[in-house]
């Protein structure tokens, strides 16, 4: 079942078109990667994807229903999370408190019941604690739990983010360059909770420009460059795509190999 | 780290404990010595600090004169100053303690409207007289038995300088006032009794306290054409509104009327030539050949601006002279009690002072006027040569 | 409504907006270098204002003496707030340092009444006063020494800003301080140095009212609200946006004297700003800071 | 989360300081001493509104002080003119307050930081004008005087004990609800607006929601502790709830330290104190209360200067130092 539709996306800054009408299609419990060189839109289709900017053209069909149109925190609330390329998590808290805060979707607490200390508030703070020890087990940082994220390395707040993302209880997850920066050692702990994730159904759209990573996790591949989409398949195809190779390694080198 | 964390916990245990160790009660009931408890709650700092300073120094200088003489029936009179820093919470505080603590017979303050009528409340309920320092109207107006007041109030003064301007053929008016307590008093008083004048206001301007430049507002009373301009601020403003005035083409020949508010030597200061010409109605203190030579309001004034000028170096302003008439109506009214006298006894005695010359006038209160004043005791000004010389045609 | 009444309000529009115009200045350089708001830039004007008069009146200095002593009196005590107080925050926490100048302004006001007494003071006219009429209107001599001081201190500004190495490094300040400390700019005397260029574009704009409407201890914060005002405008950050804010924020004030009413003019003119705000959130002539997720 | 003697501790404390303040009215009848402490409550229910709005949800305002004069005004006018019952004038003081920090919250959701400072401070100034102006409601700039004491039925609260129990006894109740508040989904939901604004949206919490609730409680709790204190003082004017006090107001909070209400609370009793220190110690002669009030100024801004230089966190990090010298527990 599609789970995901991105008919026509086009995004103009001025005169320079950023994303240049991008369809693609991500179906349910897969890994779907976008890769493309620097500067080919990733990010920029990456942000109208999650509603953090808004498209000039097109449209993003979750379920049926258009993205673009919903503010940020409905779209969480559908069902679609996401994290970011310079992580943003809330330093003074602890890392589960920052999981705990990825709850706020899903759980109903509000000011007069929390002030008032209902019981059942109390309940649900105690269930959504163990939610948010147990997402953080599964990306492996159980031992972490009381850390303020401040303290945290660099590896393990992705990891972190990640979680975050999770406890809103996604169908869809979208990874900004979750390996951006990350040695290989952090790496493949990203992979294997990737491969954990997915297990649970959730479906993943990665954007990176780490190969190694994007090759071994995804299951299809869209490559991006200078805004439009140049080849979309399984990663097998794409590694020979000649003009995935071009896009990445620029025009004269291809040419005096044939 | 040790170090800064024993540290950090005795400043904060030290906080919690100054907070409520005043539980354990600093209430010394005011010991039953021999001497006269009067209270006294002054600005002595905000933006009023200029009128608490020269209050606080004529009470000074009055009290150790009258202990010099015997004090009252042969006890001292001692005066408890509190700074209320013209804000009215603490003048409201600083009078329940002079009353609960200090166990005062009586209360002097607040220097400005807005203390003085926060204070009532505890004047009232601690069963205290209150002679309120401060001019505005309603300090007498909201009638209260237990509030007195010896400056002239806006009631009084206005309908006096209203009078000097229609002698003066005077028939269009232009207000420009201060948008505080004070410029609205001399506002309402001007207001209420402009009709029974036959003269009419054709223009209203307000400006706020700290502004740089009026010539906006007396650019707009020139072009309503009035025949003169009635002026009531109290602080720096005044002088600027009369440099503005004497900048402006076809300002100079719109004479220029103020109140007892401007009667202070900074105005002429800082309006320099600006100020010539510039007329205004205050008690006599200013000259006392107003009090008229020979006479017992003479005497006093003379006697007083003489003690206060050598102690001080300047001369007393109204603010001091209000100060003089509270301390001196209290002492009068309790010499008159005998030995032994409660706070409200006071009150009732004070409340029967008659034909009492002081320095802002000769006071008379009734169980329905508690000030006392009259348009006798204002004379009218016009700065000549840089100092305040008697004019008005009416007198 | 004739013309010269209309250029009357002008010219008390510009007056007020120089000053306004000099005291946003200080605020927006303190505020390029430190990211902070100097609650105390209001206690600079006043200061500007009493330390003149101390040196003519006490001192007994000739007035164009007193001037430069009593500005430069100022500007030592922007140095002194900022090492003693300002620099010793070692993270240079924003928020830390607002709450710092806040404590400032009431110390700095408070120690002014305690050494020259709670009423108002007078500086006389600056080359003895008098009008000009300017077609039909009249035009106070001291103003065109507030205007005439307003722009010279904003040429000289500029000058400093945009042709000195000083100048260089304090638009590296303002842009990015991280990056600045990277290339080897001592942020920290940057910090100093704004708070002195603010504390003397304060006095100046203190010195040159004084004459008009005296000055007291507490003349600050009323000038520092139209100062911050202005500042925000303008939008903040940039010397010629703090100039602008200043003279609009002044024109405003006198048209609403003019054509609706005095009593309500300081709100009116607040209202536009909020207006403002809500459309161009950065300003008249901010850059939008879009927050780059 | 064990819980240990050390994790109660905190409630244990908080537990006896309540107890503590509660009782002093049976240790002290001195009526300026309850009367001034009244005054600090009044202070701490509205900096228990600004801890939430900035300590905790990163939002500044410079025009809470107006709030805190609208609700005073609006108990004023509807008890005093209109005839209503004390408890009435409370309500429409939280009530009218309550909308105005609706009102405020709109440019909060378009400006931050400076500029949402200037915002915030230009409606202060503007409510100032119209407590000078509209002379039918608030009397203009003489006040409004005679506002009769609380009172529930024909039972009034006219001494200083009652105020003092009234105003603590709200005061408590307030930070008990505030307490469990900050510790809940909402709380974090403000932590995490105070932390990252994306960050928060990407956990899906609605933003504009969250800024206009925090708008509306602060607002509100200024307005029901103006209501208190016209009632308690029994006079009002604009010059209470002037700029100057807004400033004050942000300095507590500051000064208190964020994702704290101890901090703020302790801050508030500190800076509500130092005009009154003589109130609290004990035996003091007359000339160096006199000194004090002459400096008092002074001492208010080098406190000010002080805790920000020397205790870097404000008095939360300090309280809590003391509270877990050991844990390195955050």
């Amino acid at each position: 079942m599609t789970l995901l539709q991105v008919r026509g996306v086009t995004r103009r800054f001025g005169g320079l078109t950023a994303v240049d009408a991008v369809s693609f299609d991500v179906h349910e419990g897969m890994i779907k990667a976008v890769i493309g060189p620097n500067g080919a839109g990733k990010s920029t289709l990456f942000n109208v994807l999650t509603a953090f900017d808004r498209p000039d053209e097109g449209s993003v069909l979750f379920d049926g229903a258009d993205l673009t149109t919903m503010r940020p925190h409905l779209i969480v609330r559908a069902g679609v999370a996401r994290t970011f390329q310079n992580t943003q998590l809330f330093e003074e808290m602890s890392a589960e408190e920052n999981v705990l805060a990825g709850a706020h979707a899903v759980t109903r607490t509000g000011f007069l019941a929390a002030a008032l200390r209902m019981p059942w508030t109390v309940r649900e703070e105690r269930d959504a604690a163990e939610e948010a020890r147990r997402l953080l087990r599964l990306v492996g940082l159980g031992e972490w739990a009381s850390t303020p994220a401040a303290d945290l390395p660099h590896g393990l707040r992705r990891l972190l983010e990640i979680a975050r993302a999770l406890a809103t209880r996604p169908r869809l997850l979208l990874l900004d360059e979750p390996a951006a920066g990350l040695n290989s050692a952090e790496t493949s702990a990203l992979a294997e909770a990737l491969y954990r994730i997915r297990d649970l159904g959730v479906t993943i759209v990665v954007v990176e420009h780490d190969m190694g990573l994007v090759m071994e996790v995804s299951d299809e591949i869209v490559v991006l460059d200078r805004g439009r989409k140049i080849a979309e398949g399984p990663p097998r195809i794409i590694q020979k795509d000649p003009g995935v190779i071009a896009a990445y390694l620029g025009e004269e080198d291809v040419s005096d190999e044939f | 780290m040790r170090r800064t964390r024993i540290a950090s916990a005795i400043v904060v245990l030290a906080m919690i404990a100054t907070a409520f160790t005043g539980c354990a009660g600093s209430n010394g009931a005011s010991q039953p010595d021999d001497a006269i408890r009067i209270g006294a709650v002054l600005s002595l700092t905000g933006p009023y600090a200029g009128l608490g300073e020269p209050e606080r120094r004529a009470i000074e200088l009055e009290v150790e004169r009258i202990n010099a003489e015997g004090g009252v029936n042969g006890r001292e009179v001692e005066v408890l100053f509190e700074d209320d820093g013209t804000d009215e919470a603490r003048a409201v505080a600083a009078a329940s303690r002079l009353i609960e603590q200090e166990g005062v017979v009586a209360l002097i303050g607040a220097s400005g409207t807005g203390q003085s009528m926060a204070m009532r409340q505890e004047a009232e309920r601690g069963g205290v007289a209150q002679v309120s320092l401060a001019g505005g109207s309603v300090i007498t107006d909201q009638f209260n038995p237990w509030v007195f007041q010896t400056p002239w109030p806006n009631r009084v003064v206005v309908p006096f300088i209203l009078g000097e301007m229609r002698a003066a053929g005077v028939e269009r008016l232009a207000l420009i006032a201060d948008s505080g307590g004070y410029g609205k008093d001399g506002r309402d008083a001007t207001m209420a009794v402009i009709d029974r004048f036959g003269m009419e206001v054709v223009a209203d301007e307000q400006f706020n306290r700290g502004d740089t430049d009026m010539t906006g507002q007396l650019t707009k009373i020139r072009s309503a054409e009035p025949d003169a301009i009635l002026m009531w601020a109290a602080g720096a403003e005044a002088a600027t509104i009369l440099k503005n005035h004497d900048s402006l083409t076809g300002m100079d020949v719109l004479p220029v009327y103020g109140g007892p508010g401007n009667a202070r030597v900074e105005l002429l200061e800082g309006a320099g030539s600006a100020a010539e010409g510039f007329q205004l109605a205050a008690g006599h203190i200013l000259v006392p050949e107003a009090y008229g030579p020979g006479t017992e309001a003479y005497e006093v004034a003379t006697g007083f601006i003489g003690r206060f000028t050598d102690r001080y170096g300047v001369a007393p302003d109204i603010f001091a002279g209000h100060a003089y008439d509270a301390i001196h109506l209290l002492v009068d009214a309790m010499r008159r009690l005998p030995e032994e006298f409660t706070s409200s006894d006071l009150r009732d005695e004070l409340e029967r002072t008659e034909g009492f010359v002081a320095v802002g006038g000769t006071f008379t209160f009734t169980p329905t006027d508690h000030n006392g004043l009259s348009e006798d005791d204002l004379s009218f000004y016009r700065v000549v040569d840089g100092t305040w010389a008697l004019a008005g045609e009416a007198r | 409504m004739g013309t010269t009444e209309l250029l009357q309000f002008a010219l008390a529009g510009l007056k007020n907006g120089s000053i306004y115009a000099l005291v946003a200045l200080g605020f927006t350089l303190v505020y390029a270098a430190t990211g902070v708001i100097n609650f105390a830039q209001g206690e600079f004007y006043m200061l500007g204002g009493m330390l003149s008069v101390w040196a003519y009146a006490d001192l007994g200095l000739p007035l164009p003496l007193a001037a430069l002593v009593g500005v430069a009196a100022t500007a030592l005590v922007g140095i002194v707030f900022e090492l003693t107080a300002i620099r010793q925050r070692k993270d240079g926490d924003p928020l830390a340092l607002i709450i710092i100048t806040v404590g400032g302004s009431m110390l700095l006001s408070s120690l002014a009444r305690h050494l020259f007494g709670p009423n108002e003071r007078a500086l006389p006219l600056f080359s003895g006063g008098g009008n000009v009429s300017v077609a039909g209107a009249v035009l106070e001599v001291q103003t065109i020494w507030i205007v005439g001081i307003t722009a010279v201190s904003v040429a000289g500004l500029w000058y400093l800003y945009n042709r000195t190495a000083l100048g260089r490094a304090m638009r590296a300040c303002a842009v990015n301080r991280d990056a600045a400390r990277i290339v080897g700019i001592d942020t920290r005397l940057m910090v100093t140095v704004s708070f002195v260029l603010a504390a003397t574009l304060g006095a100046l704009a203190g010195l040159a009212v004084t004459p008009l409407t005296q000055t007291a201890f507490d003349v600050g914060p009323s000038v520092g609200i139209k100062g911050f005002a202005a500042a925000i405008l303008g939008g903040l950050g940039n010397p010629i946006a703090a100039v602008v804010g200043g003279l609009v924020l002044g024109m405003l004030e006198s048209l609403s004297i003019a054509f609706i009413s005095s009593t309500y003019k300081d709100a009116i003119a607040l209202i536009v700003l909020l207006g403002v705000l809500f459309v161009r959130p950065q300003g008249l002539l901010g850059r939008s800071g879009r927050e780059k997720v | 989360m064990r819980r240990d003697a050390r994790t109660l501790l905190p409630y244990v404390v908080v537990a006896l300081v309540a107890v503590a303040v509660l009782t002093v009215p049976l240790l002290t009848a001195d009526r300026y001493l309850l009367r001034v402490l009244t005054f600090v409550g009044v202070n701490v229910i509205i900096v228990t509104g600004m801890a939430l709005l900035f300590g905790y949800a990163g939002q500044v305002s410079l025009g809470h002080a107006a709030f805190y004069g609208i609700g005073a005004y609006a108990s004023a006018y509807v008890v005093v003119e209109l005839g209503w019952p004390w408890l009435a004038g409370v309500l429409t003081a939280v009530l009218v307050t309550a909308a105005g920090g609706l009102l405020l919250a709109l440019p909060s959701l378009r400006l931050k930081g400076h500029y949402l400072a200037m915002a915030t401070l230009g409606f202060g100034e503007i409510m100032r004008v119209v407590f000078t102006e509209a002379r039918t409601v608030t009397g203009g700039p003489d006040g409004r005087s005679g506002i009769p004491f609380p009172s529930v039925g024909e039972w009034t609260l006219d001494s200083a004990g009652a105020n003092y129990w009234l105003v603590w006894g709200a005061a408590v109740v307030v930070l008990v609800l505030a307490a469990n508040l900050v510790r809940s989904r909402p709380g974090r939901a403000m932590r995490a607006l105070h932390g990252s604004e994306s960050g928060a949206m990407a956990c899906g919490i609605d933003l504009v929601g969250l800024k206009v609730r925090v708008f509306v409680i602060s607002a509100a709790l200024a307005g029901f502790a103006g209501a208190l204190y016209a009632h308690v003082v029994g006079f009002i004017s604009p010059s209470t709830f002037s700029l100057h006090v807004s400033v004050l107001l942000v300095a507590m909070a500051v000064l208190g330290g964020s994702r704290s209400l101890a901090g703020p609370v302790l801050a508030a009793t500190v800076l509500t104190m130092i005009p009154f220190a003589d109130a609290v110690i004990p035996g003091l002669s007359r000339s160096a209360l006199e000194t004090i009030q002459s400096f008092q100024e002074d001492i208010y801004g080098l406190t000010i200067i002080g805790v920000m230089l020397f205790v870097p966190g404000g008095l939360a990090a300090a309280l809590r130092r003391v509270a877990s010298p050991r844990g390195r527990e955050r």
